[in-house]
């Protein structure tokens, strides 16, 4: 299969897209420090995959669906999401996307495809083939895209749902986020596969599955990978085990510190357990959103103005977001109640 | 009306949902493996699966197509092969409605037997049911008769949540009068199986027609016991229970599980806080011996609750 | 005595039985990743390691490591993570030393922390301790105090049987005295927090400050609180539990959990059933909205029991 | 590696060990018939996996260790178990080698190194990298045998298991017993791998691990591959995936019938469900018992007086067995109680 890339229009739309995503991640962050309390709970941030996120939501229908985990601010803002409302919601409030009653860890916004997070490792991968598998029912050519991390193969229900979505060609793409680590672990301390060697994309060979590791830093790498096994799940011939290689910019969390130790981000893993600056720093100059910048300020797809333009209305919009959720009331305490049961 | 027995009457029920609503899918392991069997065969390929040994996948699956608009029903067979899946049953199907603030629902059911205790031994025999009842968000299903079989069946499909629909293996031949035609049998309201006036039995399960039993010795010695049978433990339908023991003053709790994991250790709670006043005697539990079910008939037969053991419960309430 | 910090108390306790046998091995997900790790450092890989995140095979893997006569403790972090092993912990663990006849035994120690009410919203809040209590075979361990914290960790590592180990995370940081060198706290074995005659509460983990907290705001009022933590709630004390009742005739029972979820329904129909004639007034259980937990910090305080609440019901079961 | 096969007197042992295999599962087969009721709850035979078992357990030495599922009659024979007292167990008796509390699924004899059966499929595959972990630090040369069927490879904890084994280079061989059927589903109905043609043996490279698939019903064979893969545990080099292929002679078990319906042994699945009778009887003409004792005979290993002779002492063994299990006594109630707790 073989798909067109990107035309300049979409190229501006995804450097858009990324520019929110990190614009808003930071947002979050500055949080913890300009209003220490207003966010609870775990916070995990998505800064290093936009590339990953953006280059495989382009893809998007109407009738598409997407799910995740905890890891989740950065998919709603691609599909759409407000992201007034998004941050409502990480601060709590009755104005958040959840109405305040999921959190940071579970932002949802069905009437954009975006259909539930899971804060369980790997508990989400089989829903998504749950929705694939009404698609594949209905007949409409949509797809599912199933995003989760490298720690998440870990799981049993990684193996299960990839052997029932292989044996029964669901259109799902299961979009594995390699960023290295899960939490303070690397790869190669959790994983077989990693410690020999091997990408994990072999881990689709278990399963008669198609494997592919992709560049997750470069947006239109991603597009053409991730796109080219929508196309084959929107075809009928069946799921695709995309590893997208991405790092994470910040800290696995914002500590999970017991009450009484302020909640904040430290930094990376690498950095603050292992010693390992220059792999950080290595990272950081493979930066995803100022190289795409980069490349489509040489292209001459954009210019350093217009790009600049962009990113300044972005962090007007991110300040809105900020000013707006800080603003909005906590919900009634009656609404902790509701919502159970339909 | 029509006699079948609990499993013919089960079948019914979903064959009832399944007929008249095209999102609802029927599926798990050992089924459908040919093209003669009666799901596959009635409603394709489509809608009734045969899935691998994979429970977490399974519920998973039915969780997803359940948010993305399916009614799925998944074939579980025996209860304890949730536990591999239990993050599904308890920590994701019944959160996502509330963690997204009503955007989703999760209408599902888990289809499973339990108390297999007829040699089926350690892993096999166990009443789960109070692991289900408690989480917020889940609704649990227990039919004791052919009729609530088939009625409980078409609500738990009909129903927007994530239902846990546990019918009993010692019941599955049990003969039962059947309505033809399409009935739902509503949640949330017990069914006083036999009237009384000098006390209140409740049981679930296989244990309903033992305490019926029990009441049937009892009165010869003209003791008159109400038999209630929850049929769903949640919602539970407290209030008939109450009513029972505001007339009779005395309850005999009847309970399959061990003690610290029973059903009726949560009903004698509710009981002892509401009823304080109208109580004339200690709230008693009948349950199985503190034990993993052993394989030997004398002993398995031994550590499970029996007629004698009720009514020996019940003369003492009475004393 | 030191004054240390409940999470450093469950530490020593880990340290005083690996220090002692070397057949205790300690592991789980991100622990020992360098070498500079406390217990990496302090023992050797060989027993301590970092595992994949794979609940399912780590609890599995202690099992095994268990029968071939090793004591493996196993670092979980948040008991809901069990939910994707339940089948390890309940029907697996408990089930080998019963169905081999006695020919096997199990030793571990499953070792995690619940109740993360500080916003961790609908999954990982849970208090799920009432799955475990009764399963025959398991014994449940709920640390309140950091001297409990290490002495019921030794005594789980000694323990022959597999045990859980449930550690507040409200808890992580408070302070208390600890006994230096070794120091044991038998299972078992309730302990009266605060002695008083009026009334009897009842509480677990992080509900043993709040319901102490109460006791100290009743005693203002002239109302004397007993109030008693079980420690561990298999085995249930409770002989020390009706002790009091005995002398109080009345109860407050106090749980994080959903109310058909909740450990205190166990021991409240025990209480009704044999304390009947002791009692002056209803069984009253404080536990938690039947709710899953909420995000926002006023939702999320206004379903999880409070002291304000546990003295409203001790004035209730007073009048 | 390169491994001597098995002399004249050892290949005597393994065609005994077989013969008393399928003798006593013969046995327990017609206690249906001759002793209606005295067998309860649900019993799995071995029949027709007999050369995978003793070609597997020819290996075994003292400290090492066995663990499998509920189809547990062959191994603790051939690991010298007494057949009366397994007899005893599945008559849920008091002399039975669990005391009666075990019955058929769960067989254990801890002496000869047959450490545990879980009921629970895949879920007592975990133990046996729980016990090699055991054996690697205690650095005596054992390994761990863990035995389960094709249908356990679809079960979370196979996958999660065999990276951990292979990360940590347990010494733990993974025996699947691929017999093709999981119940009345085929590996192919299943199976991602099965149903894309590919052996089951291929879930290995998922998790860096060499993976083999061998003929089953040959035990020279199994005696070979099981044999290089025990050689490289015991050196330290890790666990192996062997994938054995087998036929089970006999239903999955004495069906699931509920009271009321005599418990008893219909024909194999693949007749009474599939109407493939061909299949069966292809089986049936390869089943490794006649097969290996042709091979003896015509090797000149063995006379066929010898090898009737082997027979008639094992019949009268079992019989024996049978005799001993029917008259020993139930076990005392109060024993229910006892053995919970340690
Ligand atoms: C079943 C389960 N076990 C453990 C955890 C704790 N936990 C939360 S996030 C995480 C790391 C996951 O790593 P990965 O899948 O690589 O995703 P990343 O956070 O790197 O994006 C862990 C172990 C959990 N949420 N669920
Ligand atoms: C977790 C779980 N799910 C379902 C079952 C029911 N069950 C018992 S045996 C079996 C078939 C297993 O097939 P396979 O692993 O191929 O072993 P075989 O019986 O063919 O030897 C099933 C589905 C179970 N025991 N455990
Ligand atoms: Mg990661
Ligand atoms: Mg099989």
């Amino acid at each position: 299969m073989s798909l067109q890339p990107p035309n300049a229009e979409r190229q501006i739309w995804m450097f858009t897209q990324m520019v929110r995503i990190r614009t808003f991640e930071e947002r979050v962050k500055r949080t913890f420090i300009d209003h220490p309390g207003v966010i609870r709970g775990h916070t995990h941030l998505a800064d290093g995959a936009e590339a990953s996120i953006v280059g495989s939501l382009s893809h998007f229908r109407e009738g598409d669906a997407a799910l995740a985990t905890y890891r989740c601010h950065g998919y709603p803002l691609a599909l759409g999401s407000d992201p007034k409302a998004m941050m409502a919601e990480i601060y709590g409030r009755a104005d958040g996307l959840c109405k305040g009653l999921g959190g940071s860890m579970h932002l949802t916004d069905v009437k954009r495809g975006f259909l539930g997070t899971s804060g369980i490792v790997g508990a989400g991968i089989p829903h998504a083939a749950g929705a694939a598998w009404s698609a594949q029912i209905r007949r409409k050519g949509n797809v599912v895209l199933s995003f989760f991390g490298d720690g998440a193969s870990k799981q049993g229900a990684f193996h299960e749902t990839l052997n029932i979505a292989s044996l029964w060609k669901l259109p799902v793409v299961f979009v594995m986020e390699n960023n290295g680590y899960n939490v303070v672990t690397t790869t190669a301390q959790e994983d077989a596969s990693a410690a020999a060697g091997e990408p994990l994309a072999v881990k689709a060979k278990a399963h008669a599955m198609p494997g592919v590791t992709v560049d997750g830093t470069d947006p239109l790498a991603v597009y053409q990978t991730v796109g080219e096994a929508i196309e084959r799940a929107r075809a009928g011939q069946g799921p695709t085990l995309v590893e997208s290689k991405v790092y994470r910019l910040s800290a696995h969390g914002n500590i999970i510190a017991p009450p009484g130790v302020p909640l904040h981000y430290p930094e990376h893993e690498a950095i603050t357990v292992f010693g390992k600056r220059e792999e950080y720093e290595a990272a950081l100059r493979g930066d995803p959103v100022p190289r795409f910048r980069g490349a489509l300020v040489q292209n001459g797809i954009l210019t350093a103005a217009k790009a600049d333009e962009i990113s300044s209305r972005v962090a007007s919009e991110m300040q809105e977001a900020v000013t707006f959720a800080l603003n909005s009331p906590f919900p009634k305490v009656e609404s902790a109640l509701k919502y159970n049961f339909a | 009306m029509a006699k079948m027995p609990y499993v013919a009457a089960i079948d019914a029920g979903i064959h009832q949902e399944m007929r008249r609503d095209p999102d609802v899918l029927y599926f798990g392991q050992n089924l459908a493996t040919t093209e003669n069997h009666e799901f596959v065969a009635a409603y394709g390929a489509d809608r009734v699966r045969v899935t691998p040994i994979s429970e977490t996948a399974e519920i998973g699956i039915a969780i997803g197509a359940a948010m993305a608009g399916l009614r799925p029903v998944v074939e579980l067979y025996m209860a304890e092969f949730m536990l591999v899946a239990m993050d599904q049953v308890v920590n994701e199907a019944p959160r996502f409605r509330y963690m997204s603030g009503g955007q989703v629902k999760v209408p599902l059911v888990l289809k499973a037997g339990y108390g297999f205790t007829c040699g089926w031994a350690g892993q096999h025999t166990g009443s789960l049911t109070a692991l289900f009842m408690g989480v917020p968000g889940l609704k649990v299903v227990i039919p004791s008769t052919a009729a609530d079989a088939k009625g409980l069946m078409a609500t738990a499909i009909r129903d927007d949540n994530p239902v846990v629909y546990l019918h009993h293996y010692m019941l599955t031949l049990e003969q039962g009068e059947v309505p033809d035609g399409e009935y739902l049998v509503p949640f949330g309201k017990a069914e006083v199986r036999r009237a009384g006036g000098d006390v209140t039995v409740v049981a679930t399960g296989w244990m309903v027609p033992r305490a019926l039993a029990a009441a049937e010795m009892l009165a010869k010695e003209g003791i008159s016991a109400e038999v209630i049978d929850p049929r769903t433990v949640a919602p539970l339908d407290l209030e008939t229970i109450l009513k029972s023991v505001d007339k009779t003053g005395r309850v005999v709790l009847v309970d399959q599980a061990t003690r610290h994991a029973s059903v009726t250790a949560m009903i004698a709670a509710d009981i002892a806080e509401h009823r304080f006043k109208a109580l004339k005697a200690p709230v008693v539990q009948v349950t199985a011996a503190d034990t993993t079910i052993p394989y030997s008939e004398p002993l398995e037969a031994h550590v499970i609750p029996d007629e004698a053991r009720i009514v020996a419960a019940v003369r003492a309430v009475l004393m």
